[in-house]
C-alpha cells in the first residue's frame, strides 16, 4: 500500500508535468486547430531562459519565470505570424508542416547558440523534502508544479470560458469570418492564443528546469510529444481534458515501471493510450458528437 | 550531393592527407560527436602546426551522422567516394560505429573509432573473425563491466545488486551484460534488471522500486546526463547505496546535474579522469581548455587519441595509403597518448587499464587503476 | 481502330520500354564505375523514399487519413525480412514478401480497430503503434534489441530498388485510378456522403492502409538489405515525420509529387552534409519556406504530365477514360 | 404491399424527442413529400431511413425487411438513395468522378482486374463512364464533366448531388430540400425534373421542402410532421386546407 | 447612408463583380437580387470588409470604408446576417447570442437585447442551452438574424435570411425585417425569393454576372417584365 502511494506521487508529479505542458498544447489547438509541434520547444527555450536569468543575470526565481515568460509569448506570437499566418486558409496539413520544421529550426537553432551541452540550473528553489504518513516522500518542488499545474489549468478554464478574449477565441476557433463579423479582431485573438500558450510552456520550461536541473536543446522532443499525447487523451482542445490526460498519462507510466516493467513502460503506456481512444474515440473528455447531416 | 566533381580534385591534392570524421553533431549523443571530434581537431591542428605528416598536411574532412546509422553509412560512403579519405575516425558510440564499418570494409579503408566500446565493433559476432579493417581508441565493455563487477564484489563486499541501463544504447547493455555475467558467476545476485530511456526525465517510479528490492549496490552505466538525473533522484527517495557506472559517466556535468552531495558514495571506470596527475593529462587539458574554453571530457580525450593512433600509424605507412595505414594500424606498440601508452592486441583493441573513480563532494578521485 | 484495351497496352509498354532504358543506363554507369557508390547508395535512398512516400500517400493524401506511423510499419518489415535471410537463411524474394506481408498484417491489425478515429486522434494511435513496435524490438534481444540486427547480407541492389519503386507506384497509381480507388478518395472528400453512396467506408480504409502498410515493410526489407544493420532507432517517429513531409511536400493526392518531394528531399539531406549542425537549421528553413508558399505541396493532387506542357491535345487524350482523378 | 413502411420510428437525443411514432406507407412509384415546421425532425427522418442515426424504437422495412441497424452504405446497396440539406459533394473531384463514385457499387471489375489492369478493368470503367455520362446528359450537366464540383453554381451542385444519388441506382429516392437556395425558375425546372425522372426511373421519390410551390406542384401525398409528430397527411389540396398545418406552418394567407 | 462605387472584386483570376455601383439611404430597405453566383454575396462581403476589392470606394455615413478591417466596420454600426448563417455550432445559443454583442461592454444592454431576442424567436428561448450546431437549419437562421440584432446595427446586411425555411417563418422573417426597419434600421437585403423581398424594399438592384443590370423603385421592378420572366417565375 504504501509503496502504491508512493508511486501515485510519482505518477502525479510526473504527470503534472506533461499536463503543464499539454494545457498550452490544447489550448492553442483548441482554438486554431493546429498540432503546434513547435509547442514543445518554446518550453526547451523557456527553460534557457529561465537558465540565462538565473544563472548568468544572477536573478531570483520570480523574476526569472516571468521573464522567460514574457520573451516566450512574445516568440509565440512571432512564430505564429511568420510561419502560421501565412498558411491560415491553406490546409491544415501544411500549417503541421511548418510547425515541424520551426520545432527543428529552434531545437539545431539552439543547439548551434548555445551548442548541444547539458546546462544545470542554479539552486534558486531549495529543495525541501516532507514525510507523510510516515515513509512516503514528496518534495516542495513537486508540490510547486503540481499547485501550478492546477492553478494555470482553472486559470486557462476561466480564460477561456469566462472572459471576453476567451469567447472570442472560441468564436474564432470555429468560424473566422463570422468572428470577424461580430467585431471580433482575429488577428490579435489568434496571437494572444498563441502568446498564453507559449507562455504557459515558458512556465512549464523554467520549473522543469529547476526540478530535474539539466536542460538541453533537444529536451523539448519527448515532452512535446507526450503532452500531445495527453491532450489528445484528454480530448483534444479540452483543457481540463489535458491536465486529465497528463495526470493518467504521468500515472500510467509510474505503475507500469513500478509494478510491470520499466523496459516496456513505452509499449505498455501507448497500449494503454490506444484502448482508452478505441473506447473512447474523441478523448475522455471529448464529446463525440455525430456531425449533424 | 552537387559539386563532386570539384572536391574530387580538391581530395586528390597531393599535398594533403584527408582523413574523414564520421561523427555525431546532431542527433541525440550530439554532445559526444562534437566532444570527440574537437579532440581529433585539436591533435591534428597541432600536427599541422608542426609541419604535417609525411611532409602533407592533414585535412579532416568531419561530416554529421545525426546519431544514426543508416546515416552513418551514408556519411562513410561520401567520405569514401566523394571525399577519398584515407581513414575514417568514428563514431562515439558502438551503433552508428555498426551502421558503417561494412561500407568501409567494402572499399578497404580503416576505421577508427573513438569510443565504440562494444566487442562486436571489431570483432563479427557471427564469424568470430576479427575485422580486418577496424580499430578502437578505447577499451572493450566486457573488460569495463568485469573490472566494475570485481570492484563491486571485492572493495565494496557486494553481494546483491541493480542493474539500472539505458534501454536504447547499446554500450549501455553492453556493459551491464557484462557485468552481471562477471558479477554472478563469482557468487553475486542480480536482484533486479529495470531500464529508462535517454529521453527520461523522471525515474522515481523506478527507483521507488529499486528501492524496495534493497540491493547492496546499483550498476547504472548510462552517460552523464542521465545518471546524473538518476543519482539525484535516487537518493531523493531515499536510497542510499552506492552507485557504479561506466566511463559514460564522466564529465563535470555529472556533479552539476546531480549535486555534489547526491553523489557521494558512486563509483565509475574510467579511460582517463581530467584530475589525473599525469603530465600528458595535464597539457591536454590544458590545450583543450584553451581551445574550446570547456575541460574535456573522456570523449575528447579518446577523439584525441583516435587522432593520435591514426597520425602515428600514417607516420609508419611511408605512403599513407589506407592499406598502409591499416598495416601500420595492426602494429601499433606504444603509442603515448592521453589515456595510457597504447599497443592493439590481436582483436585490435588497445591494451590499456582502467581507472577507478569516485566521487566525493563534486570530485572525481582517483581511486584504483586495474591492469587487463 | 484499334480496341481501348490495345491501346492501353501500347502505351504502356512504351512506359516500360522507357524505364527499362532508365534502368539499363543508370546500371551501366554504376557497373562501369561512371557513378560512384555514394551516388549509387542516394540512388537507393531515392527509391526507398519513393516506395515509403507513395505509400503513405495513400493512406494520407488519397484516403485523407492521417496516420505518422509509417515508419513502425517499415520497421516490421526491415526486421521480418531480415530475420528471413539471417535466420532461416531463404531467398532475398521470400525476406521481401515475409516482410511486406508481417507490415501488411500489422496494417490490418493496427487499422481495424483504430480507422474509427478521426484525424489528430488517428495520428496518436498511429504514432503510438509506431513507438510500441520499436519499443518492443527495442526488448527482444533475439532481434539485436537496442543494440540493433547486424550482420544483415547486402542482397539489395539498383536493380532490385529500382524495380520494386516501379512496381510500388504502378500497383498504387492503377489501385488509385480506379473504382476502387475513387471510392477510396470519396472517403476523404466526404465520409457521410461516400457512405450514403454505397462505399463501404472501414473496408475502403482499412484496405488503403494495409496496401500502404505493405508497401513500407517492402521498403522496410529493402533497406534492410542495403544497409548490412538495422536498429529500432532507425524507425522512430521523426523518421515516420521525415515520410510525412515528403508526402506534403509532394503535394497530399499527388503520387509524381511524392516522387519528386522524395527524390528531392533525398538529394537536399545529401548535399547539406557539409553543414554539420548548421544542417538542420537550413533542412528546417527550406521547409517553412517552401509550406509557405505551396501549402498544397508541390504538386497539389493533380499529376505530373507531359500533357501539362501540351494543353490542347488534352481534352482527345485521357479525357474520353477521365480515369486519373485529379489528371 | 408497401415498399417501405415504417412503423412507430422514435428517436431522442439525449432530453429531446426529435421524431416520436413516426408511420408512413410508401408505394412503388409514389412521390410524397415531407413537410412540417423547422426543427420539426424531418431530415431526422431521412437520417434513420438512411442509417445515419439509430432510431431509439420501431421499426423501417424495405420490402419487408428490416433496415434498422445496417450501415448506411448497407442501405444504399438496398435501394434507397439521398441528397442532404447542406449539400455534400466531394468537392474537390469532378463532376463525372462524382458520379463515378456513386457508380462505384455497381462496377464489374474487382481489385486485382484494376491493379493488373486486365481487360475487365477496361470495359468496366468504359461503362462506368458511358453511364455517368448518360446521366449527366439527363441533368444537363455532361458539358461541366470535368469542373470541379465545388466550382458549380449553387443550382447545378443540387441538381449534381439528386444526379449522384441516381447513379447507386436506387428504388427509393430522398430529397432533403432539393430547391433550397434555387431562385422560381431553377425550381420551376427542377419540378420537371423529379417528375421526369420518376417516370423515366420508374422510382418511388420522398421529398423534403419548404417551397409550396415544389410541394403541391409535384407531390401525391404529404406527411405534415410537427414537434416530431405526424400532424396530418394527405393530398395537396388537403394539406393546403388542413387547420392545424396553416397554423403550425403555412402560416393564415397560404397562397 | 452607404455608398458603394464602381466596385471590382477577383478572386484569383476570376473576375467576380465587374463594377457595381448601389446606394442604401437612410431608413430603408434596399434588396439586392439575381441568380446564383451572380455576386450578391461577394458584394455584401466586401461591404463589411471580409473581402478586399482591387478598385472602387464603399463609404458609409460618408466615411470612407474600403478595405477596413471588419471588426472596425462593425464598430461603426454595420453588421452582416451571413449566407449559410455561420452560427458558433459548438457554442450554445445563448453564447452566440453574446457574441453577438462582442462590442458592446454594457452587460446591461446585452441582457436587454438578449431579451429582445428571445421574445422575437420564442424557439431560441426554449434551446438557449443546446450547441447551435444541433439546431435544425431554421432554428440556425433564427439565430444568426438574432445574433446579428445583439449589436443594435444602425445598417443591416442580410444574405439570404429566408433560405430553409418555412413558409410561416419566412413571412415572419420578412416582417421582422420590415419592423427592424421601422424601427430605424436601414436595411440591405440579398433575397432568392425576389417577390417577397421586392414587396416589402423600397429600393431594388438586379444583379447578373457581376454587374447591375437594373435598379429602380421596389415596386416598379416587380412589375417589369424582365424580373417577372427571369426571378419571378412567371
Ligand atoms: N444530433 C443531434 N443532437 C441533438 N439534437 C438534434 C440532433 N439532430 C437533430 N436534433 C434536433 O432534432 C430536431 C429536429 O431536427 P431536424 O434537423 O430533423 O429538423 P428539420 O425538420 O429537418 O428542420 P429544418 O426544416 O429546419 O431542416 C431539432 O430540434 C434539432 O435541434
Ligand atoms: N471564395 C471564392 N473563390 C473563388 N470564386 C468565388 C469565391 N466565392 C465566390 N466565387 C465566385 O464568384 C461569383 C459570385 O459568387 P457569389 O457567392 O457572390 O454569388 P451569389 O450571387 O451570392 O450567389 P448565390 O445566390 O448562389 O448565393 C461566382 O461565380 C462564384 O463562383
Ligand atoms: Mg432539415
Ligand atoms: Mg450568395
Amino acid at each position: 500500500m504504501e509503496v502504491f502511494l508512493q508511486q501515485l506521487i510519482n505518477g502525479i508529479s510526473l504527470g503534472s508535468i506533461y499536463a503543464l505542458i499539454a494545457l498550452g498544447y490544447t489550448m492553442v489547438y483548441g482554438i486554431v486547430q493546429l498540432i503546434n509541434f513547435a509547442h514543445g520547444d518554446v518550453y526547451m527555450v523557456g527553460a534557457y531562459l529561465g537558465f540565462f536569468a538565473t544563472a548568468i543575470l544572477g536573478w531570483p526565481f520570480l523574476p526569472a519565470l516571468l521573464l522567460s515568460m514574457v520573451v516566450c509569448a512574445i516568440l509565440g506570437m512571432v512564430i505564429e505570424k511568420l510561419a502560421y499566418t501565412p498558411l491560415r486558409n491553406a490546409p491544415r496539413i501544411a500549417a503541421l508542416i511548418t510547425a515541424i520544421g520551426v520545432s527543428l529550426f529552434l531545437e539545431y537553432g539552439m543547439m548551434l547558440l548555445v551548442t548541444p551541452q547539458v546546462r544545470t540550473f542554479p539552486q534558486v528553489l531549495p529543495e525541501v523534502q516532507y514525510k507523510l504518513l510516515g515513509n512516503l516522500v514528496i518534495t516542495n518542488r513537486q508540490i510547486i508544479i503540481l499547485v501550478v499545474t492546477i492553478a494555470l489549468m482553472l486559470l486557462l478554464q476561466y480564460i477561456v470560458h469566462k472572459t471576453k478574449i476567451g469567447k472570442a477565441m472560441r468564436a474564432v476557433s470555429h468560424d473566422k469570418q463570422a468572428a470577424q463579423l461580430m467585431g471580433i479582431n482575429v488577428n490579435k485573438t489568434i496571437s494572444a492564443t498563441f502568446a498564453i500558450g507559449s507562455a504557459l510552456a515558458a512556465a512549464a520550461g523554467v520549473l522543469v528546469g529547476i526540478y530535474y536541473n539539466a536542460i538541453n536543446p533537444l529536451m523539448g522532443i519527448m515532452p512535446g510529444l507526450k503532452a500531445f499525447v495527453a491532450a489528445v487523451l484528454g480530448g483534444i482542445g479540452i483543457i481540463p481534458g489535458a491536465m486529465t490526460g497528463g495526470f493518467l498519462l504521468g500515472i500510467v507510466e509510474a505503475m507500469v515501471s513500478g509494478y510491470g516493467k520499466s523496459l516496456y513502460r513505452d509499449p505498455v503506456a501507448f497500449v494503454i493510450l490506444i484502448i482508452i481512444l478505441i473506447v473512447k474515440p474523441a478523448g475522455l473528455f471529448g464529446k463525440n458528437v455525430r456531425e449533424k447531416v | 550531393g552537387g559539386g563532386g566533381a570539384k572536391e574530387e580534385k580538391k581530395a586528390a591534392d597531393a599535398n594533403e592527407i584527408v582523413i574523414g570524421g564520421n561523427f555525431e553533431l546532431s542527433g541525440n549523443v550530439a554532445t559526444f560527436g562534437t566532444a570527440a571530434a574537437n579532440g581529433a581537431q585539436l591533435y591534428f591542428d597541432e600536427v599541422n602546426a608542426a609541419g604535417g605528416v609525411l611532409n602533407k598536411k592533414i585535412k579532416f574532412v568531419n561530416l554529421d551522422n545525426k546519431s544514426d546509422a543508416t546515416e552513418a553509412a551514408n556519411v562513410a560512403t561520401r567520405l569514401i567516394t566523394q571525399d577519398k579519405v584515407v581513414a575514417i575516425l568514428g563514431a562515439t558510440t558502438s551503433g552508428d560505429t555498426l551502421g558503417f564499418i561494412q561500407v568501409a570494409t567494402d572499399n578497404k579503408i580503416p576505421v577508427l573509432t573513438s569510443s565504440a566500446t562494444n566487442p562486436d565493433v571489431t570483432v563479427d559476432p557471427n564469424t568470430k573473425q576479427v575485422r580486418e579493417y577496424v580499430f578502437r581508441a578505447c577499451f572493450i565493455d566486457p573488460f569495463q563491466g568485469t573490472v566494475m563487477a570485481n570492484f563491486a564484489l571485492k572493495d565494496l563486499k557486494a553481494k546483491t545488486a541493480v542493474i539500472y541501463v539505458d534501454n536504447n544504447s547499446p554500450y549501455s547493455k553492453g556493459l551491464a551484460q557484462f557485468f552481471k555475467e562477471s558479477f554472478t558467476k563469482q557468487g553475486g545476485k542480480i536482484v533486479g534488471e529495470e531500464a529508462f530511456v535517454p529521453e527520461d526525465q523522471d525515474f522515481k517510479a523506478t527507483l521507488t522500486k529499486i528501492k524496495g528490492l534493497n540491493p547492496d549496490v546499483v550498476y547504472c552505466p548510462g552517460y552523464y546526463e542521465q545518471v546524473g538525473k538518476i543519482v539525484k533522484q535516487a537518493r531523493e527517495v531515499g536510497i542510499t547505496v552506492p552507485f557504479l557506472g561506466g566511463d559514460g559517466w564522466d564529465s563535470p556535468k555529472l556533479a552539476e546535474i546531480a549535486g555534489a552531495q547526491a553523489l557521494n558514495n558512486t563509483f565509475f571506470s574510467n579511460h582517463y579522469s581530467s584530475e589525473q596527475d599525469d603530465p600528458n593529462v595535464k597539457a591536454f587539458v590544458e590545450k583543450y581548455k584553451a581551445k574550446y574554453g570547456q575541460v574535456p571530457d573522456s570523449m575528447a580525450a579518446l577523439g584525441y587519441d583516435a587522432a593520435v593512433l591514426i597520425v602515428d600509424a600514417i607516420k609508419r605507412s611511408g605512403d599513407g595509403s589506407p592499406e598502409k595505414i591499416k598495416e601500420a594500424l595492426k602494429a601499433t606498440k606504444d603509442v603515448q597518448a592521453v589515456t595510457g601508452k597504447l599497443s592493439f592486441d590481436e582483436n585490435h583493441n588497445p591494451v590499456k587499464g582502467a581507472a577507478i573513480l569516485e566521487m566525493k563532494d563534486g570530485k572525481q578521485v582517483y581511486k584504483t587503476y586495474v591492469n587487463p | 481502330m484499334m480496341s481501348m484495351f490495345e491501346r492501353k497496352i501500347g502505351r504502356q509498354i512504351g512506359i516500360l520500354l522507357v524505364l527499362a532504358a532508365v534502368w539499363g543506363v543508370i546500371d551501366f554507369m554504376i557497373k562501369g564505375g561512371i557513378l560512384n557508390p555514394y551516388y549509387e547508395l542516394n540512388l537507393i535512398l531515392i527509391g526507398i523514399n519513393i516506395i515509403l512516400a507513395v505509400s503513405l500517400n495513400l493512406i494520407n493524401g488519397f484516403n485523407g487519413q492521417f496516420s505518422i506511423g509509417h515508419a513502425g510499419f517499415m520497421a516490421v518489415g526491415a526486421y521480418g525480412a531480415a530475420m528471413i535471410t539471417i535466420k532461416a537463411h531463404l531467398p532475398f524474394v521470400i525476406a521481401l514478401l515475409v516482410g511486406a506481408l508481417l507490415a501488411a498484417i500489422c496494417g490490418i491489425l493496427v487499422g481495424l480497430p483504430t480507422l474509427r478515429l478521426r484525424g489528430d486522434y488517428l495520428a496518436i494511435a498511429t504514432l503510438g503503434f509506431g513507438e510500441i513496435i520499436r519499443g518492443l524490438i527495442v526488448n527482444i534481444d533475439y532481434i539485436g534489441g537496442a543494440y540493433g540486427l547486424s550482420g544483415i547480407p547486402k542482397l539489395a541492389n539498383w536493380t532490385w530498388i529500382f524495380w520494386l519503386t516501379v512496381l510500388t507506384v504502378l500497383v498504387i497509381w492503377n489501385f488509385v485510378n480506379s473504382t476502387h480507388g475513387r471510392a477510396t478518395i470519396s472517403i476523404r472528400e466526404n465520409e457521410i456522403a461516400a457512405e450514403a453512396m454505397g462505399i463501404n467506408t472501414t473496408k475502403y480504409k482499412v484496405m488503403a492502409f494495409t496496401i500502404g502498410s505493405l508497401f513500407a515493410g517492402l521498403a522496410g526489407g529493402l533497406h534492410a538489405h542495403y544497409f548490412y544493420t538495422i536498429q529500432p532507432n532507425t524507425f522512430n517517429f521523426l523518421k515516420s515525420f521525415d515520410i510525412l513531409v515528403m508526402v506534403v511536400l509532394g503535394g497530399q493526392g499527388s503520387i509524381t509529387g511524392s516522387i519528386i518531394a522524395a527524390i528531392a528531399l533525398t538529394i537536399i539531406s545529401a548535399s547539406l552534409q557539409k553543414f554539420a549542425a548548421l544542417r538542420l537549421v537550413i533542412y528546417a528553413l527550406l521547409l517553412i519556406i517552401i509550406m509557405l508558399f505551396r501549402p498544397q505541396g508541390l504538386m497539389g493532387t493533380k499529376e505530373f504530365s507531359l500533357k501539362m506542357f501540351r494543353k490542347k491535345s488534352k481534352d482527345k487524350e485521357g479525357k474520353q477514360h477521365g480515369t486519373a482523378i485529379g489528371q | 404491399m408497401a415498399l417501405l413502411s415504417v412503423n412507430d420510428l422514435s428517436i431522442s437525443f439525449g432530453g429531446l424527442k426529435a421524431v416520436s411514432n413516426f408511420n408512413m406507407q410508401l408505394h412503388k412509384n409514389d412521390l410524397a413529400g415531407l413537410i412540417g415546421p423547422n426543427g420539426a425532425g424531418k431530415t431526422t427522418v431521412f437520417n434513420m431511413l438512411t442509417g445515419v442515426y439509430l432510431p431509439t424504437s420501431g421499426d423501417i422495412q424495405l420490402d419487408g425487411k428490416s433496415l434498422v441497424g445496417l450501415k448506411p452504405y448497407q442501405i444504399n446497396h438496398r435501394g434507397v438513395a439521398r441528397t442532404f440539406q447542406n449539400i455534400r459533394l466531394f468537392n474537390d473531384l469532378t463532376v463525372i468522378d462524382n458520379l463515378k463514385i456513386a457508380y462505384h457499387s455497381h462496377a464489374r471489375y474487382g481489385l486485382l482486374g484494376a491493379i493488373c489492369r486486365l481487360p475487365g478493368f477496361y470495359a468496366g470503367e468504359k461503362e462506368i463512364h458511358e453511364k455517368s455520362m448518360e446521366l449527366l446528359k439527363i441533368f444537363k450537366l455532361d458539358h461541366k464533366y470535368d469542373e470541379l464540383a465545388k466550382n458549380l453554381p449553387y443550382g447545378e451542385q443540387r441538381r449534381l448531388e439528386i444526379a449522384r444519388a441516381m447513379a447507386t441506382k436506387p428504388r427509393i429516392l430522398l430529397l432533403d430540400e432539393p430547391a433550397a437556395g434555387m431562385n422560381p425558375q431553377e425550381t420551376h425546372e427542377l419540378m420537371e425534373l423529379i417528375r421526369w425522372i420518376r417516370k423515366e426511373f420508374d422510382l418511388t421519390i420522398l421529398l423534403i421542402e419548404h417551397d409550396m410551390s415544389l410541394v403541391m406542384g409535384v407531390c401525391e401525398i404529404i406527411y405534415v410532421l410537427d414537434y416530431g409528430q405526424i400532424i396530418a397527411i394527405g393530398t395537396p389540396d388537403e394539406i393546403r386546407n388542413n387547420r392545424r398545418v396553416i397554423e403550425a406552418y403555412l402560416g393564415e394567407e397560404a397562397s | 447612408m452607404l455608398k458603394v462605387e464602381d466596385v471590382h472584386v477577383y478572386y484569383g483570376a476570376i473576375h467576380a463583380i465587374k463594377g457595381i455601383s448601389l446606394e442604401v439611404p437612410q431608413g430603408q430597405i434596399v434588396t439586392l437580387i439575381g441568380a446564383n453566383g451572380a455576386g450578391k454575396t461577394s458584394t455584401l462581403n466586401t461591404i463589411c470588409g471580409l473581402i478586399k476589392p482591387k478598385s472602387g470606394r464603399i463609404t458609409f455615413e460618408g466615411k470612407d470604408i474600403t478595405g477596413m478591417a471588419t471588426p472596425e466596420i462593425v464598430k461603426m454600426g454595420l453588421t452582416q446576417v451571413p449566407e449559410g448563417r455561420r452560427i458558433f455550432a459548438n457554442m450554445p445559443v445563448y453564447e452566440n447570442l453574446e457574441l453577438g454583442a462582442f462590442l458592446n461592454k454594457n452587460k446591461k444592454e446585452v441582457a436587454e437585447a438578449m431579451e429582445n431576442v428571445y421574445t422575437r424567436f420564442p424557439r431560441l428561448r426554449e434551446r438557449k442551452n443546446q450547441l447551435a450546431g444541433s439546431l435544425s437549419g431554421g432554428e440556425q437562421q433564427m439565430l444568426a438574424m438574432g445574433r446579428a440584432l445583439m449589436s443594435k446595427p444602425r445598417l443591416l446586411l442580410l444574405d439570404e435570411p429566408s433560405m430553409g425555411l418555412s413558409p410561416i417563418l419566412v413571412k415572419e422573417i420578412f416582417s421582422i425585417i420590415k419592423e427592424l426597419n421601422e424601427q430605424g434600421t436601414t436595411i440591405l437585403l440579398v433575397e432568392q425569393n425576389a417577390k417577397m423581398a421586392l414587396s416589402i424594399a423600397h429600393r431594388g438592384y438586379v444583379v447578373e454576372t457581376g454587374r447591375i443590370v437594373l435598379a429602380g423603385d421596389a415596386k416598379e421592378l416587380l412589375e417589369s417584365p424582365e424580373v417577372k420572366r427571369a426571378y419571378l417565375g412567371g
